[in-house]
Parts: structure tokens; C-alpha cells; sequence
């Protein structure tokens, strides 16, 4: 274990511990391509996150984010290697989890508001309290005015949000977002991000988090995890010892934090620029 | 002469009202004897179970001739449409009125009233003669209820059910229906002497007709139609059920071949010896269709004009 | 001399101007309408027309073909003087109280078994090949299977309309079903939905257009299938009317009688699109058609 | 003492994780499809057990309801023999030839009906209702229709098949259409297509698998059509020898030719699904079913 | 015309010149929403976009920037004032436009070569020649190993490449671009950008680009529309003097770069916190 800063700790990928909220153990996933190969998504890929652990995920396109928050959902099933939730293996798509979406999930024939409660209600939360939850989360994203649209009559971003206001309203103990923030401008997503951190250490949850914002990733993170480019696997982990509680408007500005910010950004860079020139290899 | 030349190589459509029922047996009996072969004759059997159909398509000039009950051609000249029977193949209608053995009250038709009666269909010659019955043993239309139930398996089921009280149909569901025991004969009109006594006179039903303007330019070939027929007409009368049965394809009796030889045998009296027509069967046909079908009422029928004995008369 | 502001001056003039803006897009919708009803008119005065010349100079044959007048007289005589069989809207109940219940029966069990047979692999791979037998077996057939097996009653006509109906049904439901977006289900499971939850909330919404397709194709089907089965053996009913009409070469009869089933049909086609309409509210309206 | 390099021993010990995980999942696939092929066996086996079982004791009544034996040696005695019509091959041929005619025209005709009426919203809004009236017309009496104008021959078998097909087909292509996804049509359309080719490469892909939905429930339909046709006036077919059977009470006959049917329309049916599969295989499977 | 900084002028919007690319001219749209009230999206709204320009806009999420850009496709009709383009009314869907959509509007049952040559097929390119761009495109974005790929097995930024190449591959004169590097990485995203700006160079093209990203905004364009808070109007317009052609790796780090940022940043700000008032305002 190789101290590179202060507050960035590189820490070698071990075997995860029986105890940690999710667990993925040398786990490697194959596609099959249109002409009937074989396409490794992810390789020999550890990763541990701690019960109440906030990591974010970075890497270049397409080297496996969404595919490994599919594996700790139970979305996909790994090839070799297991993936544990809250130590058990993961069976089946897991209800205890929260799970950001990067597409559109959202069902179009129900209101944002009907969205919103969709998860209280499937829970078993008596209706007038779930649409009371809901209209809470609704005003914390910002779209009181717009309860009773529907989907298709919001914006990109508007979506988003109710994406957002539909997975935290379950207030889940294991939340996985993927790349939530992308479509927000700096402000909201700002606010969003006080939202997220103010809900995590309110539920003690665990948080896998994917971006490519690496800021919004140091800025959020107790730990990090740089994947490497296709077939991905993680390159480094680092752990982010900010303290706590971090304000995001004005925590850019901290000389520790653009320190770390650099080390990483560094590291990342040398893995995007091998999946730029792998991708183009055949290019010009 | 140019005429027979041309048209010997025609082929010459016939369709038959059920290929498979006893009472229509001589058109597939003279096909499957080789008689219109023996004429030079190209004749192709279509089959259609509805009666309609083929006056339709004969009407309409797609096909030459039909087999098909005899009434049917009073009926259409009714409508101004002028077919006529060229070789009569029965004289009595074939017809069984069957009462169910859950009815042993119903001893005579006079005992239909508040009876559901079963016919093969509303305006169908079933109808017209379940009526007749009921009319002629003193009840009035509206004592009794008549319910279209078709032929065959949908009649037994009737039966069984007790849908229907009594019915009149063919062979070979009356052989079917008296073997089980399920029903027995009330009135019987398979022969022409029973056929007499229940209607007051001869009922030709099975028969080959055509369009009247069809025989005008076709002569030569109707004759050999005739011909033809008359020659199975006579076979029948000759030979007994069993041998009939033996010509006959496999399919129409695959059901139960005794029980088809049996039903032949108590029908095969219905057939004409000789193709021709009963001198008094138009007028009881026309007699009893005027009391119940609506078309006819009001309208003055040509009986002459619904057959000819030309051919069969000329026939060797 | 009175000051106005030019703010207040600019929100008046682009109020005014958006009140014209939706005036004239009111209009245009009216006229659309009006448009689609002179059309359809249009149409239907032509055919009628071109049917009762043709009728007139013998080029349509109006002993099989039926002449509109005809026809018309018909659909009055039956009205006022009622029909051979009793009145005329006790045929008309008959036949539609037949339908409906086939229609209704056969809808759900293939809506339901659509919805078992999509969401189970399984059972669809061993059962499948069995629908896929029983859809080929023909109607009339089955239609004398089931008087010999439900009597001659309102039973075997609804059963007729029944398997008319639940194979368009079960096929559009079935593959509604396997078309529901998987990230779609992906997501109301994560939110905590139970597999009958997922269906009700989500399969049965999304496969709900593919429902309704098929019935509006299948009422039509129904009234088929209970008119086959008072073909074969009826009371009451149209069907009857029918084959009391053909047996006794009445055209105009037979013609008639359609004419009145086409109305049935519409009318419960029109109760269908209302209904569809208030299910499908939520759907986006093509590009060029939202803005207002 | 040989050195491996860990790394290339590690490889190693993936690569055959991997070879046995594949394996094994090759395993359950295969496995898999032998209980799909059990289980369907399994249901006809103990079907045709009871049936038979049923018919030895007489509780179902052989004479309505046919026994697995007899039929089976009625389609023995068909095949050896020949039927009264001629060979059965014959009568299968042009049952097959009258369905498949009727099921491409009357496929072909919906899926173009559907095509142009769901494009173009004021011909579907003034043609639709037409063709909610045409398919409320019962078929067999359609059938006479078709009998009278087009003859016995197999035209009127065709126009009958193409009937029962069309309205199904057209449903479900015009619905296809109206679903097709408006981002898609717009990026088309920016991207320089013509109304034409967005038919072709948006909207007929995009419909394709309603369209598909619609062609296997609708081959059994064209099947139906024809045989009616045929039950209504034929020499030839599987309908006439159906008709013969009825009227010869010969239910083992019926039921034979039932099954051959069936089992021409699973012939179809397979053919069917080659097809499908061919055409949307670009389609994700369901999630859990990806990973290999 | 009041000048804020040697680079960045803030221009007040004025009626659109007759020869103008792009001309929106005092234009209204109404939507009418769920409980049947009209809801205006966007308001009074003026923009010019000069043939050859570069014209970013930024705005909070839901202000109208993709509604503005449907304007101009003729996806969408304006209630009132009118959309011109290369000095013709609007009336149906261009296609001198190369539009690439905020959603996902790729075709699932095209491979990634096949959706990438549907332009030039459309256009009726012979199909070698299409193809052969086509290859040359997707290796531009990186995707050459994926060229036999449906889009359903690539990941969401590599979609997104996809799109890009699509449009791109048309050299449309007309470019609207809504929020098109959002999913890409850092690294990814220069490239992209970088990209971009060698094809509008080369084909004098107009180009509306809208994004969340202050800095890549300024980074990118001649001109920069910050729009208010829905229902969406021009707050300001601001000229950015940045000498060209700009490498996307070193602008960031211009001193002249940084105070234009730091004058916009300040004045879109004050419209999203705005907004979020808004939209919070049956919040907590
Ligand atoms: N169903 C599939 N079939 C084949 N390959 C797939 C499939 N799904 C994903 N892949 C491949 O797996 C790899 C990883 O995809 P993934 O979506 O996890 O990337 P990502 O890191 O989330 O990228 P992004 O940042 O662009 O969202 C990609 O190369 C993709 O092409
Ligand atoms: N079909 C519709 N019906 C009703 N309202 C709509 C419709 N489409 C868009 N809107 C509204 O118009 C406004 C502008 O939407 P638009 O998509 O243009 O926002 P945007 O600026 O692109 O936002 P983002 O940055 O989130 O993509 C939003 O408030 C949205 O709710
Ligand atoms: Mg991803
Ligand atoms: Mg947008």
C-alpha cells in the first residue's frame, strides 16, 4: 500500500472482506458479439465498498461501468466469479438497492408524481403517505410545478430528476448511480449533490457512484476506483480523506482537494488515451 | 352434328348438394359406375352442402347442372328464375319425421302441439314438410315451435339433449339415431306408398335440374346426361344394397358400413326405376310449398315448365 | 395622453397575438373534421350509388347482389312489421348479448393468457404449440363440436365467438407482453415491485396498445363467430335472419342483415376508441401535432 | 525447475473458468430445451391417454368426439389407401396451395393497407371506418359472396383465406406504424429520407414485429378461410373431406383431418419463426439471459 | 452595445438580418399541459445564427434549449413569431440539417456501420462509398472494433459516438448539437470537440450548440446565448473574441478563456438560481 498524498491513498485491490455492503470477487463478464464472439466487458474485476462507503467509479467509454452496477443488481450474471450484496451472492434483481439508470427508465404512462410514489407503493406504503413522500422528493428536485406531466412533456434533464426523486424516495441502503448528474446544469447538479451526500449519511447507505466528472468523483468520495479501458478492470483505488461533511460549492477550491484531483486525473489519463488509440486503432 | 363436336370435349360441372347423403347416392353411383364415361361425357362432381349455393352457381352459369330436391326449382320460378329437372332420381322425399324416445306421448304428428320440431333449416323442404304434416293432422302454425338444428351430428345431439321433441332428416342419421334407440319413426317417407299416405300423394325430391335457357342450346349433351342417369337408375333398382354399397367410395360409409347398407336399404324404394317423374308429385310439391313459403304465396307457378321427361323419355 | 410601458405593451400584443395563433389552430381542427365527414360521406354516397345504377341496369345482378333500395326497404319492413323469426330488436339483442359475452371471455382469457405465457419462458415454449394447433382447427368444425357438446343454446354460439376471438388477442397480448422495455421492468423491480406488481403496473400498460389493436379487430370477429354459430342451428339471432334470408334467395335479406351487424360493430367500436383514448392519454402526439 | 509467471498463470486459470462456466451454461441450455421437448410430450401423451381411456370407457362418446385410435387408423387407411377424393397428398396440396396464396395476398394487402393508412392520417381517419364494417361481415356468408362472383374453383377459396387474413394483418401493421418511435422518424427524416425510404427503413422495421405477431395467429386464419370455402363447395381439399366425414358421421375422419391441419400450420408456424428470428435479431434479450 | 471585456461582448439581441443561417424571430411556443392549461415554454425568443457561425446556448435545465432546436428542425411549429433558415420559413423537416438529438434516435436494428451510413444511403450515395465513409467516421469517434455492433450492446457514451458520426458523416450546413458530449469522458470529449471544430472549419457550417458546460461553451463558440429561466428567453448574448482555430487541450488554461468564463458564469447563475426558486417554490 503506496501512500501517494496525504489525503489520496493508493490501496491495492485485495479480497473483499465477508462483512462489506457489496463485494465483487475476480469477477469476469463475456458477451456475444453479432458475429459470435466472445467480448470480455470486464475482467478479473475486484471491488469492495463498505457498509456506509461512498465510491465513485471513473474510467474512458465503455469499459464496464454500467455492466458492474448490473452485476451488483443482479441485472447481469458474471461469467466466473461471484458478487456478493450485504454478503449474501446475488441471486436475483435485488429490491434493497437503489439504482439510477443511465437510459430512461421512467414509465411514460404514469405523472411524475405517480412515478415518484411508484416505490412506496410497490413497498406497501399506505397511498396518501407515499404521494406525500413523493410530493416531498418532487419539491426537493425542483419540479413541484410539474407534478402532474408526464415524461414525455419534460425536458432531458427535468427526466433525470425524477429519476433521481424516484430512487431516493426509497431512501435504499445500497445505491448505485450511473452517470445521474450528466444532464444537469452546474447549479442543479450542485444542489443534487448536497441532496445525495445529505441522504447518505442520513441512511448510513452504501454508495456506488459512476462519472466522468473526476472532480464531482473526488469531490463525493470516500474512495475512488479507476477502471482501466475495455475489457476493464480496475487500474487503482484510491481513498479521498476530505473531511466531512463537504460543502460542493465551495470544496473545488480546497488546495487538497485539486492536489488529489491531479494525482488521479494523471493516472486516468495514461488509460484513456490506451482506450483512445485501441478504439482507434483501425482509424486514421 | 357441329355442335356435339364442340361441346363433347367440354367438361360438364355438376354440383351436388352432399356427395356423401343417400338421397343424392345415383350422381356419384354414375360417376363411379363409368357411366358418363360411357356417354363421352367429361363430368366433374362438385360438392357444396348448401342447397343455395348451387342454385346460385348454376343461376350465375358456373356450373351446368346441380343435384338437388325438386322443389327448388318452384321455388326459383317463383322469383323469376327458370330452372327444370331433367331426370327425377326419387319419388319420395326420403325423409324420416323422427320422435325421440323421451316422447313416447307423440304418437301422431296431431301430437306436436307445444312440441319443438326439428328441421334442417327455416325454409329448407323440411320445413315446408314438417309443417305439412302438422297442418294436415289439424294443428295450426304457432302450436307447435320449429328450430333449425341442421343435419347429422348436430340433429342427434338435439335429439339427446331434448332440444327437439321430434325431427325429420336423412339417412344415414335415421339409422343412426333408431340403432342407438334414441328415437323411432313417426312418420315414415322413404317409400312412395308411405310418402302417399302422409302427404296425399307423390313427393319427388332428389333430382338433377338445370337451367331451362342451358337446355335449349345444349340438347345433345343433356341427353347424355339423361342417358347416363337412367342407367344408374335402372342399376339400383336391380341390384341390392350391399352391391350398391360396394361401388360406392370408402369415405361415405367409413363410419359403419352395416349401418349404411342398412339405411340404403330401407331408403332404396325412394328411387325412381326410371329417372321420370311421378305424374302427380309437381302439383304435391307445389301444393305443399304454397301453404307455407311466403314466396310462393300470390304467385302463379308453371309446373310444366319445372320439368321435362323429354330426355328420359328418349333415353335407351 | 396616457403612458403605457413597453413591457406591458409587448405582453398584450403577444397575448392578443397567441389568442389569434390558437383561434386559427381551432379553426383548422374544425375544419378537419368537417373535412373527414364530407369525405366518408362522399364515399359512401358514391358506392351506394354506383351499387343501385349497377342494380338498376342489370350490371350487378340484384338477385345476389342486392340493390341499397332494396335493402333499404328490407331494414323498414323488418322494422316496422318485425321479421319471420319476432321482432327485429330482439334478433339484434340475441345476436349482440352472444357477442358480447364471447367477446368479453374470449378478450380476457386471451389478454390473461397472453400475460402467463410472456412472462413465463417456460410454459410459453411447452404451450405455445399447443395454441398454435387449436388456432388452426376450423371454426365451423368446432362450431358443430360445440352444439353437439353445449346444446343448441346461447352456450355454443358464445364459445364460437370465444375462439374467434382469444387467439387475436392472446397473439397481440402475448407479444405485447415480450415487447414491455426491459429496462423499464428492470427498474420497477429495483423500486421494490413484486412479479404481479411488474405486471400490473408495468407489462399490462405497456403491452396495452397492442391489446387494444387487437380488439378493435376482434369484436368484429366475435359477431362473426356468433353468426356461425346461428348458422348452424339457432332460435333467434341474426345469423338466423341470414340463413332464412339465403334459403330464401333474398338477397336484399341477406344484405340487410349484414348492414345491421356493420352497425353493431360500430357502434361497440366506437365505445372501444373511447375507451382507448382515455388509456392512452399519456402518449406523446406525433412531432407537428403538439404545439398548440 | 520450470518459472511460470503468475501473470500468465493467472490467464491461464481464467481462460479455464471461463472454458467451464461456458460449458456449463452450454450444458443447462441443452438441458433446457430437452425438458421443454419432455414436458410437450408429456402433455400430448397424457391428452391423447386420457382421450383414449375416455373413449374405451365411453365417457367421451367416440361417435361425436372420435378416439385417438381410430383417427389415427383413419389417417393410416388416408395414407395407404387414398381418400374418396383421391390421395391425401392431393387434398393436403391444395388445401395449401388455396392457404398459402390467400395468406400472402391478404398479408400483403394488410401490412399495406395498414403501411399507407397509418402514414397518412386523413386516409385512415376517412377509410378506417370501411374497414371496421368490412370486418364485421360474417365470413361464411362472405364465402357465398365470393362463391357467386368468383366461382367455384379456388379463387373463391383465395378470396376467403385473404379475408380472414387481411383484417388481423392490417390491425396490427397499422397500429405497428403509429407506434413507431417519433424520435426515430425525425432523426430519419433530418438525416435526408424521403417519406418513402422512412417507410421502408423506420417504419416497416420498427412495425415488424406487430406485423409478425399478426402473421402467426393469421396463417391458422387462412387456413380457416380456406377450408370453409371448401366445406361451402369444393372437389378438392381437406375442407370437402372434412364435409364427407360429417356427413358420413365418421367423427375418426374429422378429427384426422383436423390434425393434419394442425399440423400443416405448425409447418407454417415454424417457417414462421425462422423468419421472425432472421429479422429481429438485432433485438436485446431480456436481461439475465445476455451473459453468456 | 455595451462592451464587458476585451473578448466577451455582451450584445443586446436584435431583429434577425434577412440572410442569417439560422433566424428566430420574437418567437412564442405553448404546450398545452396535462390538466389541459398551456404552458409556455418559450418566450419573446430571438436568435441569430450568422452562416459560419459557432453559437452556443446555455440555460438551466428545462429553460427550452432543446425546444429551440426543434424549433429550427421544423420538428416543432411556433405558436406565434416565425423560424427562419438560410432565409426561408420553416415548413417541414429539413433536411439540410444535421441535428443531433438529446435522446437516444438511433436505429436498434441497424448495426453501428449501418447507422452511420443511413445518411449518405438516403441521400443516394453509392452503397461502397457510403460504407466506406461510414468506416472512416466511426474510426473518428474510436469505434472501429464496434462497427458490427447493435445499438443495444454498446454502452451509453459509445452510442452517443454513434450518433455523432451520423450526423457528422452528412457534413450538414446547418449543425444543431443538443448536449452531444455529456456521456463522453474528458478525454473522449476533447477529442470529440476538437473534431467538431475541424468539420465546421472545413465546411463553413452554422452551428447551435447547446450544453451545460459553461466552459466547453466559451471554449467552442463565436457566440454564447444564456437563456432565462422557463418559460425560456434570451437573457444575454455574448461575442467571444478568442482567437482561432482553438485547441481544446490548452484553451482551458488562457487567462483571457478564464475571465470570460468567470463574467458568463456570474450571469447564468443568477437565472439558475432563479430558476430553482422557481421550480422549489412549494418546496422545502
Ligand atoms: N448486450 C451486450 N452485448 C455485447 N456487448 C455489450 C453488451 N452490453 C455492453 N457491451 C459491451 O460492454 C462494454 C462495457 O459497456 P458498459 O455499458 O458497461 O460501458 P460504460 O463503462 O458504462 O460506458 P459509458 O461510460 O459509455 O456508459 C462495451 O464495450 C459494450 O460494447
Ligand atoms: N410535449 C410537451 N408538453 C408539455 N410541455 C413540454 C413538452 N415538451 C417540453 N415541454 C416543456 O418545455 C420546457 C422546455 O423543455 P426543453 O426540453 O426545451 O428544455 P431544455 O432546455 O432542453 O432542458 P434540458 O437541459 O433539461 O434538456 C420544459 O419545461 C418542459 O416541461
Ligand atoms: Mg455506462
Ligand atoms: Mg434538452
Amino acid at each position: 500500500m503506496q501512500l501517494q498524498t496525504m489525503a489520496a491513498q493508493k490501496l491495492s485491490p485485495a479480497a473483499p472482506p465477508a462483512d462489506a455492503a457489496i463485494a465483487i470477487d475476480d469477477v469476469t463478464l463475456r458477451f456475444v458479439t453479432p458475429d459470435g464472439h466472445m467480448m470480455t466487458a470486464i475482467r478479473d474485476f475486484t471491488m469492495t465498498v463498505a457498509r456506509g462507503e461512498f465510491a465513485c467509479v471513473v474510467g474512458p467509454t465503455g469499459c464496464g461501468k454500467s455492466t458492474t452496477l448490473n452485476l451488483v443488481t443482479g441485472l447481469l450474471r458474471p461469467t466466473t466469479g461471484n458478487v456478493r450484496v450485504m454478503g449474501n451472492p446475488v441471486t436475483d434483481i435485488s429490491r434493497d438497492i437503489g439504482f439510477v439508470f443511465q437510459v430512461d427508465a421512467l414509465f411514460p404512462w404514469r405523472s411524475v408524481i405517480d412515478n415518484v410514489a411508484a416505490g412506496p407503493l410497490y413497498r406497501g406504503t399506505p397511498k396518501a403517505e407515499a404521494y406525500d413522500k413523493a410530493r416531498d422528493w418532487i419539491a426537493r428536485v425542483g419540479l413541484a410545478r410539474f407534478e402532474k406531466h408526464y415524461p414525455h412533456q419534460l425536458s432531458g434533464g427535468m427526466r433525470k430528476r425524477v429519476a433521481l426523486a424516484q430512487t431516493f424516495i426509497n431512501q435504499p441502503k445500497i445505491l448505485l448511480m450511473d452517470e445521474p448528474f450528466s444532464a444537469l446544469d452546474m447549479q442543479t447538479r450542485t444542489a443534487m449533490q448536497d441532496e445525495l451526500l445529505g441522504l447518505w449519511s442520513e441512511l448510513k447507505s452504501s454508495v456506488v457512484f459512476v462519472t466522468h466528472d473526476l472532480e464531482e468523483a473526488v469531490a463525493l468520495a470516500d474512495k475512488v476506483y479507476v477502471l482501466t479501458a475495455g475489457p476493464g478492470t480496475v487500474k487503482s483505488v484510491y481513498r479521498i480523506d476530505l473531511p466531512r461533511p463537504r460543502v460542493m460549492a465551495d470544496i473545488r477550491y480546497d488546495p487538497k482537494f485539486i492536489e488529489i484531483a491531479k494525482v488521479i486525473w494523471n493516472d486516468l489519463r495514461e488509460e484513456v488515451q490506451l482506450g483512445q488509440s485501441r478504439g482507434l486503432q483501425t482509424g486514421h | 352434328t357441329g355442335a356435339t363436336a364442340a361441346s363433347a370435349a367440354d367438361k360438364i360441372t355438376i354440383i351436388v348438394g352432399g356427395m356423401e347423403k343417400q338421397i343424392y347416392l345415383p350422381a356419384v353411383l354414375t360417376q363411379q359406375l363409368g357411366y358418363f364415361k360411357d356417354e363421352g361425357l367429361d363430368v366433374e362432381l362438385v360438392n357444396s352442402r348448401a342447397g343455395v349455393e348451387a342454385e346460385n352457381e348454376l343461376l350465375a352459369g358456373a356450373v351446368q347442372g346441380v343435384v338437388g330436391f325438386y322443389d327448388h326449382t318452384v321455388d326459383l320460378q317463383s322469383k323469376g328464375k327458370y330452372i327444370q329437372s331433367i331426370v327425377q332420381f326419387s319419388q319420395a322425399p326420403g325423409e324420416v319425421e323422427l320422435v325421440s324416445a323421451k316422447h313416447p306421448e307423440i304418437k301422431s304428428p296431431a301430437d306436436f302441439k307445444g312440441a319443438t320440431l326439428g328441421v334442417t333449416g327455416l325454409g329448407s323442404s323440411t320445413d315446408f314438410l314438417t309443417q305439412y304434416l302438422a297442418v294436415r293432422n289439424g294443428l295450426k302454425p304457432g302450436d307447435y315451435t320449429l328450430l333449425p338444428v341442421g343435419a347429422g351430428n348436430t340433429f342427434i345431439a338435439a335429439v339427446k339433449q331434448d332440444q327437439i321433441q321430434a325431427g325429420m332428416t336423412t339417412e344415414p342419421t335415421i339409422a343412426q339415431l333408431l340403432k342407438t334407440g334414441e328415437a323411432s319413426v313417426l312418420v315414415d317417407m322413404r317409400t312412395p306408398e308411405k310418402t302417399k299416405e302422409a302427404l296425399g300423394g307423390d313427393y319427388p325430391a332428389a333430382s338433377f335440374y338445370v337451367q331451362s335457357s342451358w337446355v335449349e342450346g345444349h340438347k345433345d349433351e343433356a341427353q347424355k346426361l339423361a342417358n347416363a342417369f337412367v342407367k344408374t337408375m335402372k342399376f339400383i333398382a336391380s341390384h341390392s344394397a350391399e352391391e350398391i354399397a360396394d361401388k360406392m367410395p370408402k369415405d361415405y360409409y367409413a363410419g359403419n358400413k352395416d349401418l349404411y347398407i342398412q339405411g340404403l336399404a330401407g331408403g332404396k324404394a325412394m328411387f325412381t326405376p326410371d329417372g321420370r317423374m311421378p305424374a302427380d308429385g309437381p302439383e304435391t310439391v307445389l301444393k305443399v310449398l304454397s301453404t307455407f313459403s311466403k314466396s310462393l304465396q300470390g304467385k302463379q307457378i308453371d309446373l310444366s315448365k319445372t320439368f321435362t321427361t323429354e330426355f328420359v323419355d328418349a333415353a335407351k | 395622453m396616457t403612458a403605457i410601458s413597453p413591457a406591458a405593451d409587448k405582453a398584450a400584443t403577444r397575448e392578443t397575438s397567441i389568442a389569434i395563433a390558437e383561434a386559427r389552430a381551432r379553426a383548422r381542427l374544425r375544419r378537419r373534421h368537417a373535412l373527414v365527414i364530407g369525405l366518408r360521406l362522399a364515399i359512401l354516397v358514391i358506392f351506394l350509388g354506383l351499387w343501385e345504377l349497377g342494380a338498376d341496369y342489370n350490371i350487378i345482378d340484384p338477385f345476389f347482389f342486392a340493390s341499397p333500395s332494396g335493402i333499404f326497404e328490407q331494414i323498414w319492413s323488418w322494422i316496422t312489421e318485425g321479421t319471420s323469426q319476432g321482432p327485429l330488436w330482439l334478433q339484434i339483442y340475441v345476436t349482440l348479448e352472444e357477442t358480447f359475452l364471447g367477446f368479453v371471455i374470449g378478450a380476457l382469457g386471451g389478454i390473461a393468457a397472453g400475460i402467463i405465457l410472456g412472462r413465463n419462458r417456460l410454459l410459453a415454449d411447452v404451450f405455445s404449440i399447443y395454441i398454435k394447433i387449436a388456432n388452426s382447427v376450423p371454426r365451423v368444425v368446432l362450431g358443430s363440436v360445440f352444439i353437439i357438446a353445449l346444446g343448441l343454446g346461447m352456450a355454443s354460439k358464445v364459445a364460437l365467438a370465444v375462439v374467434m376471438v382469444f387467439f387475436v388477442v392472446f397473439a397481440n397480448a402475448f407479444q405485447g407482453v415480450r415487447e414491455a422495455d426491459r429496462a423499464m421492468i428492470a427498474n420497477a423491480q429495483i423500486l421494490g415491485a413484486s412479479p404481479f406488481q411488474i405486471t400490473r403496473t408495468v407489462i399490462i400498460p405497456s403491452a396495452m396498445s397492442w391489446i387494444l389493436a387487437s380488439l378493435h379487430v376482434s369484436f368484429g370477429f366475435a359477431l362473426v363467430g356468433a353468426v356461425v354459430g346461428e348458422f348452424l342451428g339457432a332460435k333467434q339471432g341474426m345469423g338466423l335472419l341470414i340463413s332464412t334470408a339465403q334459403g330464401a334467395f333474398n338477397a336484399n335479406g341477406v344484405f340487410a342483415a349484414m348492414i345491421i351487424l356493420a352497425v353493431m360493430a360500430l357502434v361497440v367500436e366506437f365505445i372501444i376508441t373511447r375507451f382507448e383514448n382515455y388509456v392512452v392519454k399519456w402518449r406523446p402526439a406525433p412531432f407537428n401535432e403538439q404545439g398548440a
